[in-house]
């Protein structure tokens, strides 16, 4: 139902017709990621090592996400800006959360 | 603005000081705001991980990393056609946005079906309630408040895809029933479909008396109604008047996709930290 | 309007002689002084022990740091105000000054200045922190170890390494006996809501949080006797949930233990004097509600005050107090408190073993005398409200004759 | 109301096209009805404030019941829960009820004229905004007017530490009354807040770049990120705690392995940003009026902007200084008292900027001049007794005690307070067009200044006498009688000060003479257009050419005029001045809030008596919700456009203007 004036696509953005492309390569990147991930977990290293592993791997799946589903990589970067202070205030306040209840002070009584 | 040209750049709104759109920027602040609510939400999960009460339950003993896993896909899936379905009428191509705003809403009903038999699966089976346990507490709170981000999600969807259908004209039809039947067969369709699905999940898995035998009888009302409303999607998407829902309704479609690809990223984070590092 | 401007000098006059007036009433001199002599019982700048000398000694520093700042700032800020004032109307309208728009250089030299300050400030903070803490390493060993539990709305103290055979830790309510110059590291508990410690001439307080092993450190100078009170709003009667602390050299100390340990104390029945006692009690005033439950006694020697209830009374009424305690059971009183050694048992309220040797009651709100004792017992919901032993009585349908209160009373005052 | 609607309206209107009747735009200009509908950025302002006045003097009220009850030793003017209710309704209302909504009301009607914009950038999610508080503010205080056994007012304090306010301790209603209101608030807070962070970064004049926007419009956007940002912790802890009291969850419930101290924790990370929300609009404001009457710029613009952005941000590093006393262990301790201290700098940074524009000037010592510097005096005192509580160990003797209560006393009235009525001093010819007699104000301010020091003053000392807050009564022998009956003299005093300032403000409103424009020979947009404002505010929109626009403009008249009339032409061009359209729905919709609010918070955790009418209460209203959350949407931003005549006076359609 797309009326006549608006079929001609745009051509003055390199990246419109490609979009597509891009998209589900992405999406099956993500997958592939989540795969790797769930395997990860019953992989016999050190927990450390899975553990920073699956923050990594998230992370990257976080990155994608925003940066090509949600447009960051082609918008302004005042929306980078604008999402990222929100992001980090709520890392660092959930960062300083988890550091203030492990420390022995905040163990809670055994029962 | 009626003399907009033919194209339409959707990186720049020259009637703003930056030139991003508003409802773009609206977004975008509302989701640094949700960061920060998730952020809270799911730190009161961790720290009672932490501190998880003596004699509590275990998580490994409830979750399913299966069945999980599953739901993240679906769910990664969805954004992708929330992905494709802007990029769709931003190049005017409301057809093909159409479809897959369709998916997307296909799949955010996926994953929540998931999430209901998860739960259902948790309180019956593993015998965790909301109050019986302090997991429960959280882990019901917290993915439930994702849950209900995503059903927020999938009826904006339902609500956007109706609107596709907006005439441009409204003069001498009843729009308005129009409309409102339209989005009853649509959700209609959507949560009867969950219902059947589900059920014959159930009867395979015989679950609480369910049986394959029963399932028929049990969901023979669902399946007919499920069918109608179906056919009035069908209906009422036949091709029709022309339109009012065209690349200028992008940054619509869009500001949602922000929040459906949020949606989406919590729960990758969620996915992480609330059920994989359970398993180390 | 044009009456304003015949007022304005009037206006600004009035501003002036007001803020004069206000100064002058809060100067020395006038009737008011005691705002100034900051020695109240609860004062946290006349203290008795080092953790409050610390917190003290830090807000000193604080306190004149900004106050110098102040000075400096408020001069400048004066003298802006006054120097560059429009003084008329030709004034007012001047050409506007110079537009300009500020100096580096004086921002990053105030900067410094402030950063200084703080540093000076941070400095002893976190040293006390560190002091305040926990108790030192030096007297660790020597330290004595108390458990308090936060009740709505009393306290209760408990001495973990003073054991009774088969009834557990002792157990103070209300009143905390400590030894005096040694360091007292006070675990804080409690069973329902959150309550704070506080002691303000001997610690600040640490709160008593559910599920959370808090604790704090003080130590008292001399023997002594100070006031205490829960400092976290904790519901209805936060406001009357006191408590005192008698902090005894170490033989008193030894002594009071000693005398703790034993159960109740019984009284021999010498049933002459019954009929005429309980008249007496039975006349009792009754009282206001809100009227205070303290006299000045313990204003002069507290300390005093305390040590003579430590003593039976001269001329006890054996009979009553047989009576007493006989209500004590079928009222079911002691379906809640405890008296050792007289069969009561209850643990949701406050151990009444030695209640007559203590100060107050009702934690810290009322003196322990006759009159109070039996305003309490009469009606306790009249002086806290909402406290938990005026539901435990409409719960158990208890009803008191002004005999029994006599009877009562008697009992519990004879609980040495 | 009147000034406000007769605005100088010229114009000739395109009619709305033919819709649907529920689609109908509502298109009176004045009447109830109006102010329902109502998308104007003004009207909302003008509506924020008055409702935010009308809580002020209530809860002046309640804290002049505080003090007549503390005036004397053992005194029972109130019953122990009756204070309880009081304060906490007093600390509630005050933050939530008065200052809040007033801080709004100033961004609503100053920020889009300060940024040269006709509206804000969703005019009727500003309505809806404006509506959810009133909502919020009706739950909040709906349990006085109910019997107070099972409902009531609440009574937790305006922290509600769990678990004090979970069902075991405080099975009233009372609490959810206390839950659902804040979470309204929170809501209309957070979709203000959205709105206005679009407004600033995307509705300014051609010209106006970050850097020249005024600092108070500044000040605006740093409070908006912190409301964003910040109220989602509350809206959490509140979702917590009315699930552990509606559904039985176990967040706060010791005896499900619950910690309460997490309570603290998720309500002082909202708490403390909280706190600078309520501060910062008013050092935007005191930004303004200093230069205006200093007739000078602000000195040190920029280092003026980064403090206050780095006071929204250190803001969120230093909440746990509100728990030095619930044993977090030494090394949390130190890091949040450091951590608070460093706050002083970029504060400390603002003072000394406000003096040097002072430096130099020709002070005009006008009523808001007078209230801008009793602020900087004041705050500064409020500010000191901030310091002395961030030194962590003094603090164990402070925290709970009325040295508090001194403590932010000082920088809310003192600092928020004495700004915010600056602010109403300041604009009150702009948005009335009428003046408020320099007499009556100053009078009023010095009332205000010598009752507020004798009532809060004295009070510091009562807490270095180791008074506890939050107490009902106290003993006559614990040597605080006489401060606390000259604090409560002084709160009289107070009160009759307030009763000045505001008798006059109302009579200035009703009979007041109408005075000419840009009476303080300001220095920004909003003084450059007609008072009170036309509802398109700017007929042609400005272009912003330097930091203090309006004072450039008054100095560079030719080459503004022409400019102006350039733009003008091109706006004329584009068919004339877009104005949106009224719309119900936002109204619809946030009454659908309150019904289905009043429904859930009726709610127990056994809802087995009357489950029937609250679900019904709770469903209808959500469906009313629904309803008008959808139909908003259908309706769709439409507008319609202003077609101003050459000299914006005598147009064809309304041949006789009004004389002025
Ligand atoms: C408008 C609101 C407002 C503002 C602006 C502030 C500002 C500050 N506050 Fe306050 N505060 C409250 C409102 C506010 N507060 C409230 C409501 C409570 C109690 C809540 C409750 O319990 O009910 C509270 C409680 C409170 C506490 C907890 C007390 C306790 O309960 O134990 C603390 C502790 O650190 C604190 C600290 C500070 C500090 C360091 C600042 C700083 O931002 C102040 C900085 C300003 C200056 C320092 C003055 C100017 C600076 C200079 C001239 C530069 C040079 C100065 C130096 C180098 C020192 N505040
Ligand atoms: C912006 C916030 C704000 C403001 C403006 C005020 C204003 C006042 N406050 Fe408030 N206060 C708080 C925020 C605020 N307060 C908070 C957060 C608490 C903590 C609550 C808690 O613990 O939970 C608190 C607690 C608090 C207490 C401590 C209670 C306690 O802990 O037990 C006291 C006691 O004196 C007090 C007094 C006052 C007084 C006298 C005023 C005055 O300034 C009020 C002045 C206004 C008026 C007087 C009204 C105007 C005039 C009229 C109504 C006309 C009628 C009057 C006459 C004719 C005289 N307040
Ligand atoms: C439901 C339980 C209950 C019952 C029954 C009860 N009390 Fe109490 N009692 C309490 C509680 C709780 C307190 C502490 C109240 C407070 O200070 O808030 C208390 C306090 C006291 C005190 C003051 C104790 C102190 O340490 O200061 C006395 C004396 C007392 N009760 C005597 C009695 C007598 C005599 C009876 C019987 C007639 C009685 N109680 C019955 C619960 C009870
Ligand atoms: Cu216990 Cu206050
Ligand atoms: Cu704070």
């Amino acid at each position: 139902m797309n009326s006549p004036a608006t079929t001609a696509v745009a051509h003055d953005h390199g990246h419109d017709e490609s979009k597509f492309h891009i998209y589900v390569q992405i999406a099956m990147l993500l997958a592939v990621i989540t795969g790797v991930e769930i395997i990860a977990i019953y992989l016999p290293f050190a927990k450390w090592m899975i553990v920073t592993g699956l923050v990594v791997l998230s992370t990257v799946k976080f990155m994608f996400v925003i940066f090509y589903f949600m447009h960051l990589r082609w918008d302004k970067p005042f929306c980078t800006i604008l999402f990222f202070i929100g992001l980090v205030l709520a890392g660092g306040t959930m960062w300083a959360l988890l550091q203030l209840f492990a420390v022995e002070a905040s163990l809670p009584l055994p029962t | 603005m009626s003399s907009h040209a033919a194209t339409i750049d959707h990186h720049h709104d020259p009637s703003t000081s930056t030139g991003i759109p508003n409802k773009k920027l609206l977004m975008w602040a509302f989701l640094a705001s949700d960061c920060m609510f998730f952020g809270t939400l799911i730190s009161t999960h961790l720290i009672y991980r932490l501190h998880p009460p003596a004699g509590g339950l275990r998580p490994v003993e409830v979750f399913d990393v299966a069945l999980t896993s599953f739901s993240t896909f679906i769910l990664l899936m969805s954004s992708l056609m929330m992905a494709l379905a802007v990029n769709a009428i931003q190049k005017g191509n409301v057809k093909s946005c159409r479809w897959s705003l369709l998916t997307t809403i296909l799949f955010g009903t996926i994953f929540l079906g998931c999430q209901v038999f998860e739960f259902n699966d948790f309180v019956v089976e593993k015998h965790m309630t909301l109050s019986n346990s302090l997991l429960g507490t959280t882990f019901y709170t917290l993915t439930g408040t994702h849950g209900t981000h995503v059903a927020i999600g999938v009826l904006w969807l339902g609500l956007m895809y109706v609107r596709s259908f907006k005439p441009t004209t409204t003069e001498g039809q009843n729009v308005w029933l129009t409309t409102l039947l339209h989005l009853v067969a649509l959700f209609g369709a959507v949560l009867l479909a969950l219902k059947v699905v589900l059920g014959l999940v159930w009867s395979i898995q015989g679950f609480e008396g369910h049986t394959l035998a029963t399932f028929v009888s049990r969901e023979f009302l669902p399946m007919a109604g499920l069918l109608i409303c179906t056919g009035g999607l069908f209906w009422f998407g036949r091709a029709r008047t022309p339109v009012d829902f065209t690349q200028h309704h992008a940054i619509d479609v869009e500001s949602m996709g922000l929040y459906w690809h949020f949606v989406d990223i919590v729960w990758i984070v969620i996915f992480t930290a609330v059920y994989l590092l359970e398993y180390l | 309007m044009r009456f304003s401007s015949f007022l304005q000098p009037l206006a600004r006059w009035s501003g002036r002689a007001g803020l004069a007036l206000a100064g002058l009433a809060l100067l020395p001199g006038c009737k008011f002084y005691d705002i100034w002599r900051m020695d109240g019982h609860q004062s946290t700048l006349v203290v008795d022990g080092p953790v409050a000398r610390s917190q003290r000694d830090l807000f000193y520093v604080t306190c004149w740091v900004t106050l110098v700042i102040f000075i400096l700032v408020g001069a400048v800020l004066a003298y802006a105000t006054w120097k560059f004032k429009a003084r008329n109307a030709a004034d007012e309208h001047a050409e506007p000054p110079e537009q300009g728009h500020g100096n580096p250089l004086v921002e990053m030299g105030l900067i410094a200045g402030s950063v200084l300050a703080l540093v000076i400030i941070a400095y002893p903070t976190l040293t006390s922190l560190w002091y305040t803490y926990d108790v030192p390493t030096e007297e660790k060993k020597d330290a004595y170890e108390i458990t308090a539990t936060g009740y709505q709305w009393w306290f209760k103290f408990e001495y973990p390494h003073e054991q009774i055979n088969g009834a557990g830790a002792l157990t103070a309510s209300n009143e905390l006996v400590i030894p005096a110059g040694r360091a007292v590291r006070v675990n804080l508990r409690t069973v329902d809501v959150i309550h704070s410690f506080w002691i303000p001439k001997l610690a600040g307080k640490v709160d008593m949080i559910p599920n959370r092993a808090n604790f704090l450190w003080l130590k008292a100078d001399q023997p002594g006797y100070f006031w205490g009170q829960c400092a976290e709003y904790c519901g209805d009667s936060h406001a009357v949930m006191r408590f005192r602390v008698v902090a005894l050299g170490p033989k008193e100390f030894n002594e009071w233990l000693d005398s703790q340990l034993q159960g109740a104390r019984s009284v021999a029945v010498k049933t002459a004097a019954a009929g005429q006692a309980k008249a007496q009690f039975a006349a009792l005033r009754t009282f206001k509600t809100n009227e205070a439950g303290v006299t000045d006694k313990f204003e002069v020697a507290p300390l005093e005050a305390w040590r003579a209830k430590q003593f039976p009374e001269k001329n006890e009424d054996g009979a009553l107090i047989a009576q007493g305690k006989a209500l004590f059971t079928s009222k079911t009183c002691m379906a809640c408190h405890t008296i050792r050694g007289h069969g009561a048992v209850g643990v949701t309220a406050p151990d009444l073993t030695h209640l007559g040797s203590r100060t107050t009651i009702a934690a810290g709100l009322l003196e322990n005398n006759r009159e109070q004792l039996q305003r309490w017992i009469h009606n306790p919901a009249a002086v806290k409200p909402g406290n938990k032993m005026a539901k435990g009585y409409i719960d158990n349908k208890i009803s008191l004759t002004p005999e029994d209160e006599a009877a009562l009373v008697a009992y519990l005052e004879s609980l040495k | 109301m009147d000034a406000l609607a007769k605005s100088d309206f010229h114009s000739k209107e395109e009619s709305a096209p033919a819709k649907p009747f529920v689609l109908w735009r509502p298109t009176a200009k004045s009447g109830l009805i109006d102010w329902l509908t109502t998308v104007d950025h003004k009207k909302i302002g003008f509506l924020y404030g008055f409702f935010a006045l009308i809580f002020f003097l209530v809860g002046g009220f309640e804290a002049l019941l505080i003090r007549t009850q503390l005036m004397f030793p053992n005194s029972d003017v109130l019953t122990a829960q009756q204070y309880n209710r009081m304060f906490t309704m007093h600390g509630t209302t005050m933050i939530f009820l008065a200052v809040m909504p007033l801080g709004a009301a100033f961004f609503n009607i100053i920020m889009p004229l300060q940024i040269g914009a006709r509206d804000v950038a969703f005019p009727r999610l500003n309505a809806f905004s404006l509506w959810t508080f009133c909502a919020g503010a009706i739950i909040v205080n709906i349990g006085w007017f109910l019997p107070s056994d099972r409902w009531g007012a609440p009574d937790a304090g305006w922290f509600g530490y769990s678990p004090l306010t979970s069902k075991g301790f405080n099975p009233a209603h009372a609490t959810d009354f206390w839950i659902m209101g804040l979470q309204l608030l929170g809501v209309a807070s957070i979709a203000a807040a959205l709105n206005f962070i679009v407004t600033i970064i995307n509705m300014r004049a051609p010209g106006m770049t970050m850097m020249r926007l005024p600092v108070f419009v500044w000040m605006t956007l740093i409070t908006s990120f912190l409301i964003i940002l910040s109220f989602p912790a509350i809206t959490i802890a509140l979702v917590e705690l009315m699930m552990d009291r509606q559904f039985g969850t176990n967040f706060f419930e010791v005896s499900g392995g619950g910690m309460p101290i997490l309570w603290q924790h998720l309500f002082w990370v909202f708490g403390h940003p909280e706190v600078y929300i309520l501060i910062l609009p008013a050092m935007g404001i005191v930004s303004e009026i200093l230069p205006c009457f200093s007739r000078k710029p602000l000195y040190g613009y920029p280092i003026v902007v980064f403090s206050g952005a780095s006071i929204g941000f250190l803001g969120f590093a230093v909440w746990s200084h509100h728990m030095f006393t619930t044993g977090l262990g030494a090394v949390a301790t130190a890091a949040f008292a450091l951590a608070t201290m460093c706050i002083a700098v970029p504060t400390g940074v603002k003072i000394f900027n406000w003096i040097g524009t002072l430096w130099g000037g020709h002070l005009q010592m006008r009523t808001p001049m007078m209230f801008a510097l009793g602020f900087i005096w004041m705050f500064m005192i409020g500010g000191f007794s901030g310091i002395m509580h961030s030194a962590a160990p003094a603090d164990a003797q402070q925290q709970d005690s009325y040295f508090v209560v001194a403590h932010f006393h000082y920088v809310l009235i003192g600092g928020s307070i004495f700004a915010l009525l600056a602010g109403i001093h300041y604009w009150f010819p702009l948005i009335f067009g009428k003046k408020v007699s320099e007499f009556w104000g100053k009078l009023s301010f010095w009332v205000i200044f010598i009752g507020f020091n004798t009532t809060f003053f004295p009070q510091h000392f009562l807490g270095l006498n180791g008074m506890p807050r939050r107490t009902f009564t106290y003993d006559p022998n614990m040597g605080w009688n006489t401060a606390n009956f000259i604090s409560t003299i002084g709160s009289y005093v107070l009160g009759v000060g307030m009763l000045i300032y505001f008798v006059v403000i109302v009579y200035t409103y009703l009979k007041g003479k109408r005075i000419g424009h840009d009476v303080w020979d300001g220095r920004t947009l909003e003084w450059s257009i007609p008072n009170p404002p036309p509802e398109y505010n700017f007929r042609v929109i400005p272009t912003v050419h330097a930091r203090d626009a309006w004072w450039y403009e008054k100095h560079h008249k030719e080459e503004i005029a022409q400019e102006q009339a350039e733009h003008a032409k091109a706006e004329a061009a584009h068919g004339g001045i877009h104005m949106p359209f009224s719309s119900i729905y936002p109204f619809v919709a946030s009454f659908g809030i309150l019904i289905a609010s009043i429904g859930i918070t009726a709610f127990d955790s056994n809802p087995a008596p009357g489950i029937h009418w609250k679900l019904g209460l709770s469903l209808t209203g959500g469906i009313v919700m629904f309803i008008g959350i959808y139909l908003w949407s259908l309706e769709g931003n439409e507008g319609y456009h202003l077609h101003l005549d050459d000299e914006s006076h005598a147009p064809e359609t309304k041949p006789s203007a009004k004389p002025h």
